[in-house]
């Protein structure tokens, strides 16, 4: 499947306008993007899981997930932290600011394999923003998938991000919402732990396929977790994050051992990453 | 009235930290002191047991304005203590590199720390918004300086490709032939800064003291020749310390130099009066433009003297490129053995006579060394220039007192920052 | 800010050659730009009217050598916002930090004769001993090209960019025949990069004056000099030509020459 | 087919001069005791007969920086330098050895792709390559061992010296055969005695080039000896320069950083060689580096070398040029590392973690 839209050097992004900006938490806003172009507005398709290179022209280019889902169109959105040159120039961007946006790049969610299949997302922190896509995508079209359930953990009430979202997926039937924090404040009532803490809470089917996002250190445990219920390490899904420059399988920051992950990712599965020495 | 003193602290626009300090009494003149508030560096000291071939590339650091007058002074300096020869084509890259230095030196004194004052600006910052033109051919010529010394030395500020015996790369023809065009093209610039400082007012002001440079009779004496001043003496330059003796302000930092008790003056001024005779054709012009009767003992005609120098510089540059032009600039790796011995050198620095002394041990280990910088020679002369100056001058406002002697003491183009390391004193 | 809403800067002088500040003035194609870029109320060596302070920058050439510059280093620091070392004096102590290794008393004895008491002369340190410093702009002198960067960058609230790698990187990017390989003792390997490989392109060899490398194999480094023919106290002195604040470097002090 | 030719080794001069008005022609010259690639002004600095050369041909495709594209920060406009690169001359390069050809080829399946790199591939179109095959060993390569020393694409023409003092001339493309006809009177038919001595001179090759290193079961090694302590001893003596990776002619990994102007008002884009050696190469933002010891960094270069490639585009990418050890200050050599290697069979190793 070819979701780039066509054009002649890969590199040169498309403006696009900044139309919304909603602050998440302390670090985090969901910026929401819509091309300066209209035809590019319809053109640009994405699958969940995918990410786009952001231009802050004369900062600098950064990679960012798609939070968005292609079920809604017309524009785009990216959650995203302040820590550095690129984030910090995003943050300080107003209504109506021009950015450079070129993508979508990476695999993505296979979605045709997970179609007919039970879901657990397990998100850590910022880890959200990347399967919040996914997410919306199977809320908008639910009949297709098979049991959802959605583990979210951060590690304090203040750094939990998209609450509105949260509440509407808490209040779907169809879609079991847990969610905990490492460590509670006087007005946390919710659960309290890691987020593998919500395993405890729940009978998983082995027959599910896990998606994982989060820091590094989550992984590990979260995998251990899944492992235990049974689920093939083919079936445990992580979006793995890498220093990259140029989103398009040249620049090589982002090659883990064979792999690359701009381009064989930047979703993998667990049984892909152990083969990859150092990936995580 | 009553005691009351002038601190000028910080004398701005020069080269390093330097403080003037003048009290005076009911109006009159007590004393004078000028203090180098620099931090002593020592090199003279740190310099020994160092190698020979690396003490060219740490004596440089002593000063970035003369940092190549420093480099190949220090170099010739070793090779006289080892009997080194080079050939012509090093002779002539050398030459090339002090000329460099030489325009961009004088370019950036004269145009962007001395005019400010003449134009009534306190900076050459301030001075860019009304003088926009002046201001962009003075960096264009600097800049000019500044890539000759590029060209020849590897960078502008403390060079790299300067060693003993020779160098560490050679220019190509075609670069030659590049900065022979540019500093052919910038003869008009300069007529242009020569026309301005034709149109300015010098003050008035007149000192006969003991006048010193470097003497040649081939040429105007910038680099190799005698010791010589303008009353006459002439000597080998390894005779120095008899003419150039320092004594040590407890006020300072730095020594100053002193000869039979009283002053000497070098840089520009000092060498335009002695070697008036030999000036080339662009210099001559230039001597007329500016309408200057040499020899002139208006101090602030230093820097008149410096843009003097500067045409002349043009002429010497390209007959040097010439000569560098006819030879093959095929690189060969200097190789150099160490030996014994003693080598001073001198040569002219854009603001004065500057003397490397040293002596090394067998294994090419430096035992000794003896480094007078020119600020340190005039130093003795500034403090004497502010006496003379100062009953012409006491009338005005404290203001324009302190102007004045900022002004006296910026036309000596003074690098302070040089001028903390100076000779053991005798 | 400034009166202009650009920031202002100031432009200070520690002990040193002056030759950081000077390549300030060297900058001749963008000298009128950095003007409209940002307002410079302080800079003893080419202004006579210097503020007081604060500033929004300070650019501090120079290392602290001798007391009265603790306090002075201290003040700018107090009255400004960034605070940049430019040069290998200011960054590392530089070269005339040389003299920390040897008796302070005997070489002003040297200089100065018995007449010295009035020299006031400590070991010579960078200006990180001291205050808390934001930028670096090694070398000796700092580069042109670095000090633009870091004044855009500061104007537009971006990170400037420095290489993470030694001299050796651009050298050979420059295609030079590597001088290690000649015999000559080149610091390249282990010299954080920026400089475009001055030296070596020049035919002549990396002193090390910007500084160690992030992460610099020492250990390689002495091992390669010594097989090309250097002696422990050669390969010492190499290290500290320029950054006598090296030595004080748990990773120098465990290093076997 | 096309025919083969035969010129005089002697008319190379005359090919440059010939070639001179249509192309920007670049070949071997002498740079102090080594050699590099770079434009020939005059005919007489040529160097056919070089050893290797300091950087590889890839600096002709995908130079050490690049501008990519001008942001105009006021407008918000973005103009790319693709047309700049249509307008270059085009390129003839001389003398390029069988190991660079199959460099070569490797960077075009990088710069190729689902995504081509316009940058890298206009330049390509835009040169000519005429490649010589070397008969005797050079000081630090070891094609044979990585099968380069061999090609069967990549070139326009082709030059083996045979007899002394003549070349025969093999035409890979249309382009080679353009050359050819640019400068006809220097090349003439290949004739059967012509053919025997390009035999003669390939033979003769065979029995010059050592076959250092054994490649059979290079994937098992690598694999098996991912956390071996080998990577650890050698890392001691590597200074993390990453000479080796500017060297390289299969070493293509690129920084991208944005260079303001100075007025602020428009920004380039230019991306610079990297190498996987640096510290911050997998640096990412937080301070997490994904490989954070030197060793990890050395390691990786090697595995991406040997296995990365291999996995990706079918074939190990190194082409034993030699010039990342000729390059390296602790001379630590490829093909003893890979030598080293290939005996870790006879000592326990690690499994894969
Ligand atoms: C596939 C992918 C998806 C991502 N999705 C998101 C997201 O949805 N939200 C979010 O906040 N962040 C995301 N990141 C991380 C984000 O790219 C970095 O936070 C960002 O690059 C930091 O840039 P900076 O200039 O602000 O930081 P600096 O530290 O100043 O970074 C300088 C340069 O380093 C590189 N770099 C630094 N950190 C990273 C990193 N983590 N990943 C890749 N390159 C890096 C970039 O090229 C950047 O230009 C994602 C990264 C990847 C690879
Ligand atoms: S010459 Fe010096 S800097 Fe250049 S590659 Fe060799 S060791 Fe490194
Ligand atoms: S090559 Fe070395 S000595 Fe020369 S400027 Fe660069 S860091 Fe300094
Ligand atoms: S790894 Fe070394 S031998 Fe192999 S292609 Fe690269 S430079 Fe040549």
């Amino acid at each position: 499947m070819q979701l780039q839209v066509k054009k002649e050097n890969v590199y040169v992004p498309d403006l696009a306008r900044l139309v919304s900006k909603r602050k998440m938490s302390g670090t985090e806003t969901l910026f929401e993007f819509e091309f300066v172009e209209d035809r590019l507005r319809d053109l640009f398709d994405y699958r969940p899981g995918q990410f786009v290179q952001l231009s802050m022209f004369g900062i600098g280019e950064a990679p960012f997930s798609i939070s968005s889902t292609p079920t809604r169109k017309g524009f785009i959105e990216l959650g995203i932290r302040r820590t550095g040159s690129v984030t910090n120039a995003i943050h300080n961007l107003k209504l109506g600011d021009i950015v450079g946006i070129r993508g979508p790049y990476g695999n993505g969610f296979p979605l045709e394999a997970l179609k007919g299949r039970n879901l657990l997302f397990v998100a850590g922190g910022i880890g959200l923003v990347p399967l919040r896509s996914l997410i919306n995508y199977v809320v908008d079209r639910r009949s297709q998938f098979g049991d959802v359930t959605i583990f979210y953990g951060t590690r304090n009430p203040s750094e939990i991000i998209f609450k509105d979202e949260l509440a509407s997926w808490d209040a779907l039937d169809d879609v079991d919402f847990l969610m905990t924090v490492d460590k509670g404040d006087k007005d946390w009532k919710g659960n309290v732990g890691v987020v593998t803490t919500l395993f405890n809470k729940r009978e998983i089917d082995p027959n599910t396929v896990a998606l994982v996002c989060g820091p590094p250190v989550m992984y590990k445990f979260v995998v251990d977790e899944l492992l235990k219920i049974g689920i093939g390490r083919d079936e445990i899904l992580v979006s793995l994050e890498r220093r990259m420059k140029c989103g398009v399988g040249k620049c090589a920051h982002c090659q883990i051992g064979h792999k690359l992950t701009c381009m064989d990712g930047p979703v993998f599965s667990i049984f892909e990453v152990e083969q990859l020495q150092e990936a995580i | 009235m009553g005691t009351e003193s002038i601190d000028i602290k910080h004398i701005a626009r020069v080269e390093g930290h330097g403080s003037l300090y003048v009290t005076t009494k009911d109006g009159e003149l007590v004393d004078v002191k000028m203090a180098v508030d620099e931090g002593a560096r020592l090199f003279e000291a740190f310099l020994q047991g160092r190698e020979y071939t690396e003490v060219p590339e740490i004596a440089c650091r002593i000063c970035a304005i003369c940092s190549a007058s420093h480099r190949v002074v220090s170099t010739k300096a070793v090779e006289k203590a080892m009997g080194i020869e080079v050939d012509q084509q090093v002779t002539d890259l050398r030459r090339l590199l002090i000329w460099g230095e030489y325009i961009e030196s004088h370019i950036l004194h004269a145009l962007y720390l001395a005019l400010p004052d003449y134009v009534g600006h306190e900076s050459v910052i301030s001075a860019a918004a009304d003088f926009p033109d002046v201001v962009k051919i003075a960096l264009k010529l600097k800049k000019l300086g500044n890539d000759l010394q590029i060209l020849t030395g590897g960078r502008e500020v403390h060079q790299v490709t300067p060693m003993i015996g020779g160098f560490s790369a050679y220019p190509s023809h075609q670069d030659l032939e590049v900065l022979r065009e540019r500093l052919q093209d910038a003869r008009s610039d300069l007529q242009v800064c020569l026309d301005v400082w034709a149109g300015l007012e010098e003050p008035q002001f007149e000192r006969e003291t003991d006048y010193f440079a470097l003497r040649r009779d081939d040429e105007y004496a910038l680099v190799g020749g005698d010791l010589a001043s303008l009353s006459g003496v002439r000597a080998p330059v390894e005779d120095y310390k008899k003419y150039i003796g320092e004594r040590i302000p407890e006020y300072s930092f730095a020594k100053a130099g002193i000869r039979d008790g009283h002053g000497i003056f070098v840089g520009a001024l000092a060498r335009l009066n002695i070697n008036r005779d030999l000036l080339s054709p662009f210099a001559k012009s230039a001597l007329k433009t500016l309408g200057i009767d040499l020899p002139s003992y208006n101090t602030f005609h230093n820097n008149a003297a410096q843009l003097i120098e500067t045409a002349q510089v043009f002429d010497m540059a390209d007959a040097t490129i010439s000569s560098l032009l006819s030879s093959d600039l095929e690189w060969h790796e200097p190789e150099t053995t160490p030996k014994a011995g003693k080598g001073t050198a001198m040569t002219e620095a854009p603001r004065g006579s500057l003397v490397h002394s040293y002596e090394f041990n067998k294994n090419g280990l430096l035992k000794t060394a003896d480094i007078i910088a020119p600020t340190t020679m005039n130093y003795t002369n500034m403090e004497e220039d502010v006496r003379a100056l100062f009953p012409q001058i006491a009338g005005g406002s404290k203001e324009s007192i302190e102007l004045m002697l900022n002004r006296l003491i910026r036309a000596y183009d003074p690098c302070i920052s040089c001028s903390c390391h100076v000779a053991k004193v005798r | 800010m400034g009166d202009n809403g650009k920031p202002s800067v100031g432009i200070f002088g520690l002990t040193g050659c002056a030759g950081c500040q000077l390549n300030i003035l060297n900058i001749e194609d963008h000298l009128l730009d950095i003007l409209n870029l940002v307002d410079i109320t302080t800079w003893v060596m080419a202004k006579q009217e210097n503020s007081e302070g604060p500033w929004d920058v300070a650019f501090v050439e120079g290392s602290v050598a001798k007391k009265s510059e603790i306090e002075r280093v201290k003040k700018i620091r107090e009255k400004s916002g960034v605070l940049v070392a430019i040069g290998a004096c200011a960054t590392h102590g530089g070269l005339p930090g040389l003299r920390n290794f040897r008796d302070i008393s005997e070489m002003t004895q040297i200089v100065y004769g018995e007449n010295n008491d009035h020299i006031d002369a400590i070991p010579i340190k960078p200006v990180s001993a001291y205050v808390d410093v934001d930028y670096e702009l090694p070398g000796c002198p700092m580069e042109k090209t670095e000090f633009l960067e870091i004044v855009k960058s500061l104007v537009m609230g971006k990170r400037p960019y420095s290489a993470q790698y030694s001299v050796c990187g651009e050298c050979k990017a420059l295609e030079n025949i590597c001088l290690l390989k000649e015999g000559k003792f080149c610091m390249g390997p282990v010299t954080q990069a920026g400089c475009n490989a001055l030296c070596p392109s020049n035919g002549a060899v990396c002193e090390g004056c910007r500084g160690p490398a992030p992460e610099a194999n020492w250990a390689a480094e002495v091992k390669i000099l010594k097989k090309i023919g250097a002696t422990p106290e050669d390969v010492r002195r190499k290290f500290l030509k320029y950054c006598p604040s090296v030595a004080e470097m748990p990773e120098f002090k465990e290093l076997e020459f | 087919m096309c025919p083969s030719y035969v010129m005089n080794q002697g008319d190379i001069t005359k090919l440059i001069e010939s070639a001179r008005d249509s192309f920007d022609i670049f070949g071997p010259v002498k740079k102090r005791t080594k050699h590099v690639f770079d434009k020939i002004d005059d005919p007489a600095q040529i160097e056919m007969d070089y050893d290797s050369t300091i950087l590889s041909p890839r600096k002709f495709f995908q130079p050490p920086s690049e501008v990519m594209m001008t942001f105009d920060l006021e407008e918000k406009s973005v103009d790319d330098t693709l047309e700049n690169l249509r307008a270059e001359r085009p390129r003839l390069l001389l003398a390029v050895h069988s190991c660079d050809l199959n460099g070569i080829l490797l960077l075009d399946k990088v710069f190729g792709g689902e995504y081509v790199d316009h940058y890298y591939n206009i330049r390509r179109d835009k040169t000519t390559i005429v490649g010589l095959n070397c008969l005797e060993p050079c000081e630090y390569g070891f094609c044979r061992s990585m099968n380069t020393h061999h090609v069967v694409e990549g070139y326009d023409l082709f030059l083996t010296p045979i007899d002394g003092d003549r070349y025969f001339v093999q035409v890979g493309t249309a382009k080679g055969e353009h050359l050819i006809h640019m400068a006809e009177n220097l090349f003439t038919l290949a004739e059967t005695g012509d053919v025997q001595s390009f035999k003669n001179a390939l033979k003769h090759k065979q029995e010059a080039l050592p076959h250092e290193v054994d490649l059979e079961g290079i994937n098992e090694y690598l694999d098996l000896s991912f956390s071996h302590p080998v990577w650890d001893e050698i890392a001691e003596d590597c200074v993390n320069c990453g000479a080796c990776a500017m060297v390289c002619p299969t070493c293509y990994c690129y920084d991208v950083v944005d260079e303001l102007d100075i007025s602020l008002t428009s920004a380039d884009r230019t991306r610079k060689w990297d190498a996987c050696l640096f510290q911050d190469f997998a640096l990412v933002a937080g301070g997490h580096n994904f490989r954070e010891t030197p060793a990890a960094r050395l390691k990786y270069r090697f595995y991406h070398k040997m296995r990365g490639f291999a996995n990706e585009y079918g074939i190990i990418g190194c082409t034993g040029c030699g010039r990342c050890t000729a390059a390296c200050p602790s001379d630590i050599s490829i093909k003893e590392v890979l030598k080293r290697l290939s005996t870790i069979w006879e000592v326990p190793v690690s499994g894969v973690k």
